[in-house]
């Protein structure tokens, strides 16, 4: 209990936590501080590149084994059955109808990249180790959810077509996964001599750029929390919270049974209990444009997003060390 | 100088549909478009600015048209099947253009 | 297809006015706009582009809406008081819009 | 309100001729253009995307203009001069604007 | 003299002026170099978050002093006070209108972060030292002046409401003031533990970025001279060159009343010299519409930042080292 | 031919190399990753402004000689005769009128700045030094291909004026250049005390910039593979690949004539073998607007460009050396 307030307390008190909650007061505010669409979208490019090819750099280093193939498919699974506990949770705890209900869903079967992110420098600062390929297992987590939820709702039969083809594909190369899984090859295969060449860029600023991001993302959820707090229940709030505790719950009991590292397991507790906010928005507004966006933007990048980057993580990380005697 | 009747058709429409609706159009015959970028707006589904956003999912932008009247109808039936679904708004005005024989 | 007459107001306006604009065009009983960046312009007060800025002072924004006919002398008034004293163009088209029951 | 006849001229050209259509438009007597940033389009010379590009070359911009009418024909001129050998597209609406005398 | 001369000297040679006058130049020659809107607020950000994480980790090593609170108070008094020099001045010097006198007034009271930012750079590689805090009294010293500008107006009593409560909220909580207070905090909070996190992004690189950040307040800056030419009378410049000398005067004297270290009186003097071209722009566009912004924007860009950042700077430097001891 | 195979794998292998081929793939499948067009263009400037001050430097601490005089005009006279050589080609190799032909003419005459700075670094990881000088030759030999072209249109009859002030004002002074030139005398200027001062923003960072860059290249090559397609006959291929052969050796006796170091003689080669796909497309689209767009960028961007990249840089240092015993 102790080590989980510490650590609590020095991640909250951490330029990276404190960026997120300017941000935030910021919007609040009503400040005009923003920051271009174009610049937050090179930092995410950027940590996206970084995050990647340092796993695959781990991953040459280390070699590939059968854990590895496993975590995907374990990965994948947690992807698609979360939304399925999602689903039942919103109809008993939330007034959601049934197509707000399923694209909230599939938000927390995927995941945040970010909140892995945030993770992964916790435990490096932590000094705890995990295995590189996590990353590869976040980008097989991306899309899984998304089926899963346009499977809850095809069987409620109103109207069927939700997916095509088009759709697919897009949520398969989104730019996001093919850069975060072409990064991991590029790091793979060039190894320790690639990431020598380009450490100073890829490796020494990265948490700066991470704090200037999370600057960002605190202006958007501020933003959000201004103006979707009409749509925001008790018992979705409630919702947004207890959902990734859950998530966390099954991503420990996956990562035991995988017998990864104390960090491995963390990052799969923080995969299962983060939410997408990138990828499965954008299929949502395809596939289900009559699903209320303030909502699961709103919680996802409001509610969930903030708990899981300021308590959710040092819980984590602190019940995978204690049960993996890390 | 010389010029021809056409009309304009603006389609603002969430990015996210912005290829579904350019195909539409040009199963519909339509000859060229042009996309402009959108910085924000408001409507019935609430107010969204581009600063607002770490995602594609809320973006829109403004699809124009300049069409030969006689084909106004078939690129509406296009546009609106895939539009109605979603948030969006479109508009036809009339005006004139030169060098009509592009149209 | 169906449509029904609208107009369209197109405001070109500072930057910093937008928000003032877009408020009162609200108080105005106005149910939607959409707002365009823009890259640069010339006027009585002279040339400006966004390349050449450092500050917010001097970018410009245009602001669309669309409206029922007779809602537009509100939404005229509304804006001529934000617009007033500052630099900008208002004008007014004619036009046909898809879903009319949105407006 | 009191509103006035006027035409709104729209010219979409490519980024490098920009300079040399507003040089024109000056040339033609015009008291003032708005410059909107342009996505991307589609025509007879293809499709294109502002992110598909490296360079400056394909890029394409809009120019709007708003005359009083008995200028459009000295203006249509000018711009016709410049856009003549390039791909772009010219179109003329009818709108009515606020604070006449400024135009 | 010499030593003003040699520091003059180093100061026009480095490559962060030396970037400057290239914009100035390829602005000048009608080239189509430029940066894109989005990179110049991208570096602008880094900038003033660098610059304020480090005043605040800098307090936090060296504690809190009632110095600090009378320096914001005196810094707040001078952004106060110099418009109503300012506008005297331009009244006896210039043609200019009540109107354009007071907007331009407004600007020569509040400050240039970029002209701090310099400066503090030019002391560091002299090896002057200076108190941590002085970014957050440059933050005071923003908005004061805006308010005399605008009782100025209000007293020669044309029409009355200038000021309402949307615009006070929008300059007290305009992005830059946000940041760089904000980043001032998180150093504070975090020190020197959270300095040594992120060093490698805001510390090692910073000179670089501005560079290319005065390169295109270089581009900036000469595209105004080239259009705002005619405006430029002989009297309106001559008040661009005089007005800094007389401000870096009150600062010098301030700084010397509150016994800071030669490089608080240093950077006192060029706060006081330096004129705003972000926030009092904007406001007096929603205050002073009628007020013309050629002659305020190239006079603070074109004119005084040019003058401060190749003379003024290394000048003020030398005077307050003489005046110290220092 | 080890030496050159070795060298190839080496290249091939690299994070820049790899970076750029994630890009044509990820294009190629349709997905939409994509770099904003504002960090893409604020990435080149780094570029430039980064290799153009290290050249100054190299050239502030090597000392200017006749050479660097004699290089620079023997660039620019390569520039001006290799679309002589392309547009004759052209003619025999492939069915294009005149028109597109020698558009496509000029841009082999010109230079791409990037294929220059990736042979840079491949030239640094294997040990082999070159004349700073060489970023100069490479703004010299931007400009003369468009003259020669635009000659031999006007030759042709058609009709006369495609030249006028303005548009010579545009490619003398455009952004690159300008950029390029500017560093370099600001590098000159400042030399190795400017150097350290921003070394951590233009050195390290530099390949990891050059990455995402060429990860950009990637997307927008595979972009115009898969949209310009039609026009690429086998003949314009063939052209593609053959034409910076001919130039590189072209180059290559230039460098021997001026006796330069290996890698100098190497970077000769390299200009001569690229194509530009910046100024030069501009410039035509102004000039000949007639011609197809998608022919002169398909072919630099998608063809001559990535052959450059993979095969021919290796292949021209490794002719260096040899024939210099480097
Ligand atoms: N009356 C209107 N005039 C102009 N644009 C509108 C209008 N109503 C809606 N829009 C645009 O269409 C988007 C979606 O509108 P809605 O479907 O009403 O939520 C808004 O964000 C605006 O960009
Ligand atoms: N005749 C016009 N046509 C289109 N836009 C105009 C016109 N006049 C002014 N503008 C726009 O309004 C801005 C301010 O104009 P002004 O108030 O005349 O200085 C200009 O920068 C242009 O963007
Ligand atoms: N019918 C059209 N409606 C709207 N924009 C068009 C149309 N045709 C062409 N354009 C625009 O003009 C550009 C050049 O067209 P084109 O000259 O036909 O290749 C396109 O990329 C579009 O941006
Ligand atoms: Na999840
Ligand atoms: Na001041
Ligand atoms: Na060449």
């Amino acid at each position: 209990m102790d080590q989980i307030l510490s650590l609590a307390a020095t991640n909250l008190l951490s330029p990276i936590i404190l960026s997120f909650v300017l941000g935030v007061i910021a919007a609040l505010a009503r400040s005009d501080l923003s920051i271009p669409e174009a610049v937050a979208k090179g930092m995410s490019i950027y940590l996206l590149f970084a995050i990647g090819f340092k796993g695959g750099v781990s991953v040459a280093s280390h070699g590939v084994d059968l854990t590895l193939a496993l975590s995907l498919i374990a990965g994948m699974a947690l992807s698609a059955l979360l939304p399925l506990i999602a689903f039942s949770l919103l109809q008993i705890m939330t007034g959601l109808s049934r197509l707000d209900a399923a694209a909230v869903a599939a938000h927390y079967g995927s995941i945040s990249i970010v909140t892995f992110v945030a993770a992964t420098s916790v435990l490096q600062s932590s000094g705890i180790a995990s295995e590189g390929y996590m990353v590869a297992v976040a980008a097989a987590m991306e899309a899984p959810a998304i089926l899963s939820a346009l499977w809850l709702i095809s069987r409620g039969g109103s109207d069927a077509r939700r997916m095509d083809g088009e759709l697919m594909r897009e949520i398969m190369l989104n730019g996001s996964i093919v850069l975060l899984v072409g990064a991991f090859f590029i790091g793979g295969i060039t190894g320790a001599d690639g990431l020598a060449k380009i450490e100073s860029f890829i490796v020494s600023p990265f948490q700066g750029v991470l704090c200037l991001f999370l600057l960002d993302m605190g202006l958007v959820a501020g933003r959000g929390l201004r103006g979707g707090g009409q749509v925001m229940k008790p018992g979705v709030i409630a919702f947004g919270i207890l959902m990734p505790l859950i998530g966390s719950v099954a991503g420990l009991g996956v990562g035991l049974l995988l017998g990864l590292s104390t960090g491995g397991v963390a990052l799969f507790m923080v995969l299962s209990a983060s939410a997408s906010y990138i990828a499965v928005p954008a299929a949502m507004r395809v596939a289900l444009p009559e699903a209320n966006p303030s909502i699961y933007l709103t919680l996802s990048l409001g509610v969930t997003f903030p708990f899981n980057l300021t308590l959710g993580i040092p819980l984590y990380v602190a019940v995978a060390s204690a049960l993996t005697g890390g | 100088m010389q010029t021809h009747k056409a009309k304009r058709v603006e389609i603002t429409i969430e990015a996210v549909m912005q290829s579904r609706l350019t195909d539409a159009l040009k199963d519909a015959g339509v000859t060229g478009y042009t996309i402009l970028p959108v910085l924000g707006g408001s409507g019935r589904s609430g107010e969204w600015s581009r600063a607002g956003q770490v995602s594609r999912a809320q973006g829109m932008a403004q699809v124009i048209c300049i069409i030969q009247p006689e084909r106004l109808d078939a690129l509406l039936e296009g546009a609106f099947a895939v539009v109605e679904r979603h948030i969006g708004v479109v508009t036809v005005t009339d005006c004139d253009v030169l060098r009509a024989e592009r149209f």
